[in-house]
């Protein structure tokens, strides 16, 4: 990674110096080991501090929707899941896809800092080489030896577009899928909760929803929540009040997951930014599981030109609610 | 401030017989907003009309909700009631307590509590109400027919009777369609062009018609009354104002080998042409395919004989833009193709014929004089063997699962036609079930059958092997069990009708909806067969489903009085709960454009300031005389900023509470 | 199943008075529930019809909103598929309706709660059928706590 | 003979158990006869494949576990490619071979016939189509 980082640096320097671009969305290393945290770059001298290492977990593309962007020319670094994020926002018409530079990074995983510290990797931490399938935690004392399984994020192990989808400039070598988990694992926790009788799925969701203190840090990452103003923020409707009422909860996270239906790319960032750890990357690919079940495989963000499930239809499209019961599978 | 008068109808004994009126009255009182209410035994009759307009006038309320039957009864008439008296109409709010409660519960006190819940939603929804104005909009008075088969012939003859400019386009070079190829028809067995014909010239002599032959419409937009029309004039490389109609042309032509498509293919015909001798216009085209001028640049025989110097080989397409006030389409159908029928054997032998074909067989101007002969050798046939059901009723992918409703009656014809020229011809038909729903037309079947000695056979065909010299045919007499091996020379199938390839571009053109066949559907398949659900746009003919021609022209001319009655307007007046933007909100992802069926709605670029700096932005925005308000757009705007005005989300939002209270 | 529940055997029932908020669309259903009416078909009162043009106008927010004020069940019901009085509108709401009830129920609302049907405005019986049918399986449920807002009182 | 009703017998099991087996549609068939016209083994039965169905739909199943036309049926599916109704006839012929075969003590193929028909210079394909046609 540390080539790479050296050889995107360079692009990035020579990308501000010819003007080519009048800002760069990219990745800086903050005070702690596992602090990569997104930054513009809009002068080559400032570049020294660009970094590209397995915690450049954030999705930069939801920043080119900042009225600061507007009128420039913008360069941003994309992984694979990130130019999904980046196609569905170009869907929504959120972004004018010629006035962004991409600079597609393959990834192999991004490392969930929770993990190292449940394993207790993080003692003493120097640095983190990658060799081979192995990552090699390097501390005063010791290199310890770590399969990526045990310390990658959970999406990334169930993580299917590793490459950029889209980009103008693909900056080092594309991985091969088989390097990561399968994709098939992805609605196998959905599958469990659809396996439990009804009263234990509401309890289950009831003490989850219970835990949200509706800081919006879901919707605010979200890269299909991109709306001028959200609903929920909309004083007229008065669709969600202020109050911390279970039902309430229960309507923001059932709406919120409803209204990226069809949109959301599965990047994951929704759970992975929840302070209460509410596994909101089950609701949507709940719905991600059915649509495709129900009206053929859709991968939000992959083709911009095609339309997304809920603004088409077919003649012969099945429901789960007349009386044949046709594609229901839940008990 | 909201001042709502509630007033409550007996409707005789029909409401208050089951909901305690004076119960409603004392629940109403306390609800924040209502500052008159009325009860009256009957308040759409003009008494119970005057009491609400008198409220408007001297209790000064300003929203109305009468708490009566269903809206679908009688909220036109509280409206114009409120309008009379001042009040802007969309101000009224109607409480169904009715149909949805008197009429279905039996429990005195549960209607009653009913009637209070649906009439606090209604106040609800009252208090929300905006002053709506509906649009107008003036009508063009030019119709435009989409096909110049009979149904289109008829539709224009129709309007323009009616004193309304017509315009009529056609793809081929000829006016006429499938009924211009047809020998005879059914039941009364008049010949086709005998009757047809004269039409087609009335049409042409019509000063109101204007006729675009060789033409198709590229593209439709707009509205009732007023539609913008594209439509592209074919280069047909004659110059239609000196073409005399001659045909020194057409007969010295020396590219002939061109196969004929009037002829079903069973002719040959010159690169220029006309389609057939009384084609309207009359007026050749060249087929710049076959022409040998278009292939080699050698050639231009024609435009040295032509007398009139009519022929420009230089031509180009030309497109003209006009407004029409309706369409109606008549676009016709097609026979299906049956490459997918190898039992058949339709492709392989020339003695495997549709009854298409047959027609142009027997037909005197037709290919042969009207001498039936076996394609292949030319040889008069002794045994003709019909199959009907070719691919109608078929359920599998090879078929269309309708009835094509024309072959049972056309395959009694050409077995008659057959016997009555040909009397030592044997004719067998095989059938699934003979339909002959319609006037004379079993009487017909049975003439077949009774006089003319036609051998019916219910069972069908399983496959056709060609011999040396016959067909030999093996099939099954279902009724009886037996086995049947017959030696046909010539073997007609009944192909089924299907709907034209091209109807999907055309429904998708016209925002009309088309069926699981691909016909054009009918707003209501029985109240009203020749209209859209877009307003404007009517039907007529075999495009809509299989017809016959009686058929076809009583929905033509039923598609012409729908058209006419249209026209004969000035102005159109529109609903006016439609669809807002609220564009400030709006993000301009444009999910509501794509699901727009009226495509009312399209992309506006503003411009806005944020801090400090001018930035543009794509919002949605709703052509309010096209947006018919169904409010699927709604649904799709995650952050409301498209709304439907009388239904917004916010009046829902507040029928629910009150309902639930 | 198909109870005909008449006003009073619900009543009978231990006090719980379900409430069913049913959208209808004003061209099939709505005028479906009218042709009830106008035949004297009993269902009961437990149910209150909302007017919306077209089942595509319901919102989820619709549904949820109804659940959280105290509604037992909610329908929706609209043109048969292809019978949409606005072409297409029922084709979306077959697609966004069924993701949402998958969902309600993923998240442990009870099947039953939440109905959606196609009724015809020739189809007064069967309106009467779904209304009934659903307000008996609504009543063996008993009354909707699980979405319900805890301040909300009716 | 005269039939004792004329209303068709579906609640027969045998035809409960046809469908299942099968997963045809009886009731799709129009009897046009398709399938007998073009069938190459209809010389080996006694009742015609078309009429296979009028019966079932009549739910006179008696007659047809007794006919020879199960056991003549090759399974070419030359009638369901030209059935306008798309109905499998074969796999109906199956269903019903499969409730003789199913039957106590029923058995087409006597195991012991075998090395007399190898004599015969059966191709061993069609021995081995045998079993899975005939035994159970």
């Amino acid at each position: 990674m540390e080539k790479i980082r050296e050889e995107i640096k360079e692009i990035v320097r020579q990308a501000l110096a010819s003007k080519e671009v009048d800002l760069i969305l990219a990745w800086e290393k903050g005070q702690l080991w596992y602090d990569s945290y997104p930054a513009f770059f809009t002068e080559e001298q400032g570049v020294d501090s660009l970094v590209w290492d397995q915690f450049c977990v954030n999705n930069l593309s939801k920043y080119l929707l900042d009225d600061g962007m507007a009128g420039q020319k913008v360069g941003i670094l994309v992984k694979g899941c990130d130019t999904l994020a980046f196609n569905q926002l170009v869907q929504d018409n959120r972004i004018i896809r010629d006035n962004v530079v991409l600079y597609g990074l393959p990834c192999s995983g991004m490392i969930d800092p929770a993990k190292v510290r449940r394993e207790g990797l993080d003692r003493g931490l120097i640095k983190i080489k990658k060799t081979g399938d192995q990552l090699i935690f390097v501390n005063k004392e010791q290199q310890i030896k770590v399969l990526p399984t045990q310390v990658y994020y959970d999406k990334c192990l169930t993580c299917h577009y590793p490459n950029p989808v889209i980009y103008d400039r693909l900056i080092g070598e594309k991985v091969a899928n088989e390097t990561l988990a399968t994709h098939a694992g992805r609605f196998s926790a959905v599958e469990e909760l659809e396996e439990l009788s009804t009263k234990d799925r509401f309890a289950y969701w009831d003490q989850q929803f219970s835990k949200c203190i509706r800081c919006l840090a879901c919707r605010n990452i979200c890269p299909a929540c991109s709306c001028e103003q959200c609903t929920f923020d909309d004083s007229e409707l008065e669709i969600l009040g202020k109050a911390k009422e279970n039902s309430e909860d229960k309507f923001f996270h059932l709406i919120r997951a409803y209204h990226v239906a069809g949109r959301c790319v599965d990047c994951g960032e929704c759970s992975r930014v929840c302070p209460q750890g509410i596994p909101l990357e089950k609701l949507n690919r709940k719905l991600i599981k059915d649509i495709n079940e129900l009206y053929g495989e859709y991968q939000a963000g992959l083709d911009p030109s095609i339309k997304g499930p809920l603004v088409t239809y077919q003649l012969e499209d099945t429901d789960t609610f007349t009386a044949g019961e046709r594609g229901r599978k839940q008990k | 401030m909201q001042r709502v008068g509630v007033f409550i109808c007996w409707c005789g004994t029909n409401i208050s017989s089951t909901v305690n009126i004076e119960q409603v009255v004392a629940a109403l009182e306390n609800i924040p907003g209502v500052v008159y209410i009325k009860d009256y035994q009957y308040m759409c009759s003009e008494i119970g009309q005057n009491l609400v307009k008198d409220a408007i006038k001297e209790q000064n309320i300003n929203r109305v909700v009468v708490a009566s039957c269903s809206p679908r009864m009688h909220e036109a008439t509280f409206r114009k009631a409120a309008a009379a008296a001042g009040l802007n109409p969309y101000l009224v709010e109607i409480a169904n307590i009715r149909e949805h409660c008197s009429w279905v519960h039996k429990d005195k006190e549960a209607a009653t509590q009913k009637a209070i819940s649906l009439t606090r939603a209604a106040v609800a929804k009252a208090i929300l109400n905006e002053q709506l104005i509906p649009g107008e909009v003036g009508v063009e008075k030019r119709a435009l027919v989409i096909g110049g088969g009979i149904a289109g012939i008829q539709t224009a003859l129709d309007i323009a009777e009616a004193g309304y400019q017509v315009d009529l386009v056609e793809k081929t070079p000829s006016i006429g369609g499938k009924m211009a190829q047809l020998d005879k028809t059914f039941p009364t067995l008049d010949c086709s062009a005998c009757i047809l014909t004269p039409k087609m010239v009335d049409l042409a002599l019509n000063s109101k018609i204007n006729l675009y032959s060789y033409s198709e419409v590229t593209e439709v937009n707009g509205f009732v009354g007023n539609f913008e029309v594209t439509i592209n004039q074919k280069a047909r490389s004659i110059e239609m104002e000196k073409c005399t109609g001659c045909g020194i042309c057409l007969a010295k032509c020396p590219a002939k080998k061109a196969l004929s498509e009037f002829e079903e293919g069973l002719a040959k015909r010159a690169a220029i042409y006309t389609p057939f001798p009384q084609a309207v216009p009359n007026v050749p085209v060249i087929d710049r395919e076959t022409c040998i001028k278009f292939v080699t640049g050698k050639c231009g025989l024609c435009a040295k004989l032509c007398p009139t110097g009519a022929i420009d080989y230089e031509q180009k397409d030309q497109i003209v833009n006009q407004k029409y006030g309706v369409i109606i389409v008549a676009t016709g159908y097609d026979l299906i193709n049956l490459d997918r029928f190898g039992e058949y054997q339709y492709l392989d032998h020339p003695d495997i014929i549709t009854g298409l074909e047959f027609e142009r067989l027997v037909n005197a101007a037709g290919p042969t004089g009207g001498k039936l002969v076996r394609p292949s050798d030319q040889k008069q046939p002794k045994k003709v063997v019909f199959i009907q059901c070719v691919g109608s009723r078929d359920k599998s992918e090879r078929g269309k699962a309708y009835c094509s409703k024309i072959c049972c009656m056309y395959t009694a014809k050409h077995a008659m036609l057959l016997r009555d020229k040909y009397p030592d011809c044997e004719a067998y038909v095989f059938y699934i079930d003979v339909r002959t729903a319609g006037k004379g037309f079993e009487e017909f079947q049975r003439r077949a059958v009774e006089n003319y000695g036609v051998n019916y056979i219910k069972g069908m065909v399983g496959k056709i092997f060609p011999g040396d010299n016959q067909l030999q045919v093996n099939g099954v007499d279902a009724l009886s069990g037996e086995l049947l091996q017959l030696e046909a020379d010539l073997v007609v199938l009944a192909a089924a009708t299907q709907a034209k390839p091209e109807a999907d571009e055309v429904a998708r053109m016209l925002s009309i909806s088309i069926d699981r066949d691909r016909f054009f559907t009918e707003a209501h398949p029985k109240l009203r067969p020749v209209e859209t659900h877009c307003a404007g746009i009517y039907l007529a003919g075999a495009c809509q489903g299989p017809k016959d021609i009686p058929e076809t022209v009583a929905q033509a001319s039923a598609a012409a009085t729908k058209a006419i009655g249209v026209l004969s307007k000035n102005k159109l007046v529109n609903n006016p709960c439609v669809a807002k933007v609220e564009q400030a909100v709006c993000s301009g992802c444009l999910a509501c454009i794509k699901i727009c069926p009226y495509e009312a709605i399209t992309e506006q670029v503003i411009e806005e300031k944020t801090r400090g700096k001018v930035r543009l932005r794509r919002v949605a925005e709703v052509n309010e005389t096209l947006c018919q308000g169904c409010g699927g757009c709604t649904v799709a705007c995650r952050p409301g900023a498209i709304d439907l005005k009388g239904f917004s989300n916010q009046q829902i939002l507040a029928e629910v509470d009150a309902i639930c209270r | 199943m198909s109870v005909i529940a008449s006003d009073a055997v619900i009543k009978k029932e231990a006090g719980f008075e379900p409430l069913i908020v049913a959208f209808c669309c004003n061209w099939c259903s709505y005028a479906g529930a009218d042709l009830a009416g106008t035949s004297r078909l009993n269902y009961p009162a437990n149910i209150k019809i909302i007017r919306v043009p077209c089942s595509c106008r319901v919102n989820a927010n619709f549904v949820l909103r109804a659940f959280q004020r105290g509604a037992d069940g909610v329908i929706i019901a609209g043109c048969h598929p292809g019978d949409c009085h606005y072409m297409t509108g029922n084709y979306y709401t077959r697609r966004r309706m069924s993701l949402l009830k998958n969902l309600l129920e993923f998240i442990g609302i009870e099947e039953a709660r939440f109905k959606i049907d196609w009724i015809s405005a020739s189809e007064g019986n069967k309106f009467a059928e779904v209304m009934n049918d659903v307000l008996a399986k609504v009543h063996q449920l008993g009354p909707n706590r699980k979405l319900r807002d805890s301040r909300w009182r009716r | 003979m005269l039939r004792e009703k004329i209303t068709p017998d579906t609640t027969k099991k045998e035809i409960g158990q046809i469908s299942e087996i099968s997963d045809e549609k009886i009731l799709d068939c129009l009897q046009c006869g398709k399938c007998t016209a073009g069938c190459p083994a209809i010389h080996g039965m006694d009742i015609m494949p078309h009429q296979v169905i009028r019966l079932l739909q009549l739910g006179q199943v008696d007659k047809l576990l007794a006919s020879t036309t199960i056991w003549g049926c090759a399974a070419c599916f030359t009638c369901l490619s030209r059935c306008p109704r798309k109905v499998d006839l074969s796999k109906i012929m199956e269903a019903l071979r499969l409730i003789v075969l199913r039957t106590k003590g029923n058995q087409r193929l006597e195991i012991d016939k075998v090395p007399e028909l190898l004599a015969k210079q059966i191709p061993q394909q069609a021995i081995v189509s045998g079993f899975r046609k005939y035994v159970k």
